[in-house]
């Protein structure tokens, strides 16, 4: 969770501050004396137990290593840069954001519009006609013509929906049809109201005939057939009897 | 030129660029009196305006009184700049496609007829566009009952879609080869020879007023 | 003087009364160029633009340039008399004018360019209130690993604050003299200037989708 410090706008903000309070030019300031009142400050905070954001932290290490460069005297084989390079760079870092902060507040200090300066407060539109320029393709007529004579085609050729008997059902009228009987009764006999309708005669003889093939495997009933295309019988099977 | 006239005249110039100023600015157009609060004291706002008024004759823009207030305008002669006309390029509705379609090889047809095929009704807008595009004419009336007016295709119409003639239009084979209609349709199914010649034997000529942008009014599609 | 040249200043004048009429027109400022179509055949619109500058120049509405862009708006000098107190709007956060700043001095800058200046990420909202009251603008993307966002100012930006171009950026002498502009040490390098032209050699285009309102997603702050 981020918690501001006091306010500030990140640790620049905050360093540019504690350089003001020092009261010179910033190229004039103490880098070392700064470091210090950073940490300083950073410890404070941390004391009264205000959690510091991440970026406070991260400056109070370089701060502490800018440090620790600015009083170490340099070895000639070190290659990282010097603690006078560093605060250098420090001290043109700040003075870019004050530089920045002045800048803003120049701007703002402009004659702006809406403030000191007004545009024509009733402003004549420009009223435009639009006028359309349709756009299609021979293709598009073409097109637009074919599909609506296959849409028209379709619906002409598909005028009825076909009832059709799921095996489910068929079984299920099979056994309700045969129940107990274990007279040998021709299939066309039990389903003789559902094959009135010449519509429906092949779905309803086709499913039933498949699910009666199921209804022997299950050991429910019994099928027989005495010729070639004679008639089919069915019973309950009698094994199955109660 | 005393040193006193001098100094009026600066004044009044000062008065001026206030005046014109508070117009430029103003949301709406300003009464002598409310303007006369910024003034100068003892500057006399009408005698102003109607000077400003008369500087600002001749410009593109003009210092109008309306009742007793006062507001710039463009000048009138110069109020072409502020019409604009905008061509945009539209692609045609499907409504419209359709119908332009299906008038083309059907015709001379019939709004009736159009709707037969579409299997919808067709909006008034639709037929107005094609009508106002210049691809669609009305070509007669149906000697039916209710003589309905009949549509036909225009040269415009041939031209835009680089048609010689009718006849250019694809037939049913040509349709088929193309892949634009399905080999499974019903061997029944037709296709209209378009006919853009004279009036048939069944049209009559339209009657006088049918072309003054009237639409026909004998078929209100119920939906 | 002779038949032609009165007949040039005559149209000269029209042109004048023209361009007059449609500055006076739009509240928005209007590129000579825009203006030019409405002027008579081989009229300057820029000599045209600086000649009507002229005369506008001690009137209480003067004909200012913003960028490529011309408006007329009340004289500076009158600002005290048409301070409106309706016109509340919502000041800008510190950190939001911080942003604008660097952004109109160090453009095109990318959003890491921008937090490197303020030594803080950039809160969510920050730019985009930038973006929305149409000062700042994406720019491009700069050719670098993650193709970051540039930003810059618009036209909107000098018209609200007045300004003819950047290089009337109040102070950027002083700031271009002192290296402050760079983003290196030493200062004496090369030292940038805002720069609100083309793209520039090390930015690409934006990606389609970039202006549909998201925010560049390479960088999200993690705060």
């Amino acid at each position: 969770m981020y918690v501001d410090v006091d306010g500030y706008e990140g640790p620049l903000d905050l360093l540019l501050d504690l350089a003001r309070r020092q009261k010179v030019d910033l190229a004039a300031i103490s880098v070392l004396a700064l470091a210090e009142q950073y940490l300083k400050f950073i410890e404070t905070v941390r004391e009264k137990r205000i959690e510091v954001a991440a970026d406070y932290l991260v400056m109070a290490a370089w701060l502490a290593y800018l440090k620790s460069r600015l009083m170490v005297p340099q070895a000639a084989s070190d290659d990282e840069p010097s603690g006078e390079m560093l605060a250098a760079m420090l001290q043109f870092r700040l003075k870019r954001l004050e530089a920045m902060r002045k800048a803003a507040s120049q701007l703002m200090n402009l004659p702006r519009l809406g403030f000191q300066v007004y545009a024509r407060g009733m402003p004549e539109p420009i009223e435009i006609a639009r006028k359309s320029i349709w756009e299609a393709s021979l293709y598009d007529v073409l097109k637009a013509y074919s599909g609506q004579r296959e849409r028209g085609a379709t619906t002409e050729y598909s005028p009825h929906v076909r009832t059709v008997w799921s095996l489910q059902e068929a079984r299920e009228i099979l056994q309700r049809l045969i129940g107990d009987s274990f007279d040998w009764v021709p299939m066309d006999t039990y389903l003789a109201q559902y094959l009135l309708s010449p519509a429906e005669r092949a779905t309803v003889r086709a499913s039933s005939f498949a699910s009666s093939l199921e209804l022997v495997r299950l050991g429910q009933i019994d099928l027989r057939q005495t010729e070639a295309f004679g008639p089919l019988f069915m019973r309950r099977h009698k094994g199955d009897a109660q | 030129m005393t040193d006193d006239a001098m100094d009026r005249s600066e004044i009044a110039e000062r008065n001026l660029r206030i005046l014109e100023a508070l117009l430029f600015a103003s949301s709406e157009p300003l009464a002598a009196d409310e303007m006369a609060v910024y003034l100068g004291e003892g500057a006399k706002a009408g005698a102003l305006l109607v000077e400003l008024q008369k500087r600002y004759a001749s410009r593109g823009v003009n210092l109008v009184r309306r009742g007793d207030k006062w507001a710039f305008r463009t000048a009138e002669d110069l109020g072409f700049l502020l019409r604009r006309e905008s061509h945009e390029t539209r692609p045609l509705s499907r409504a419209a496609l359709e119908t332009l379609s299906i008038i083309a090889y059907h015709q001379p047809a019939t709004r009736a007829e159009i709707e037969e095929v579409r299997g919808v009704a067709t909006g008034k807008g639709t037929l107005d566009i094609l009508l106002e595009v210049g691809w669609v004419r009305m070509r007669g009336r149906r000697r039916t009952p209710g003589r309905p007016v009949t549509y036909g295709t225009t040269d415009a119409f041939l031209d835009h879609f680089g048609l010689e003639s009718l006849g250019d239009l694809p037939g049913l084979d040509e349709l088929k080869g193309s892949g634009l209609l399905s080999n499974r349709l019903p061997p029944s199914m037709q296709i209209p020879l378009p006919f853009d010649g004279a009036l048939r034997d069944d049209e009559d000529p339209l009657d006088p007023g049918d072309l003054d942008g009237a639409d026909e009014t004998e078929h209100e599609p119920g939906q």
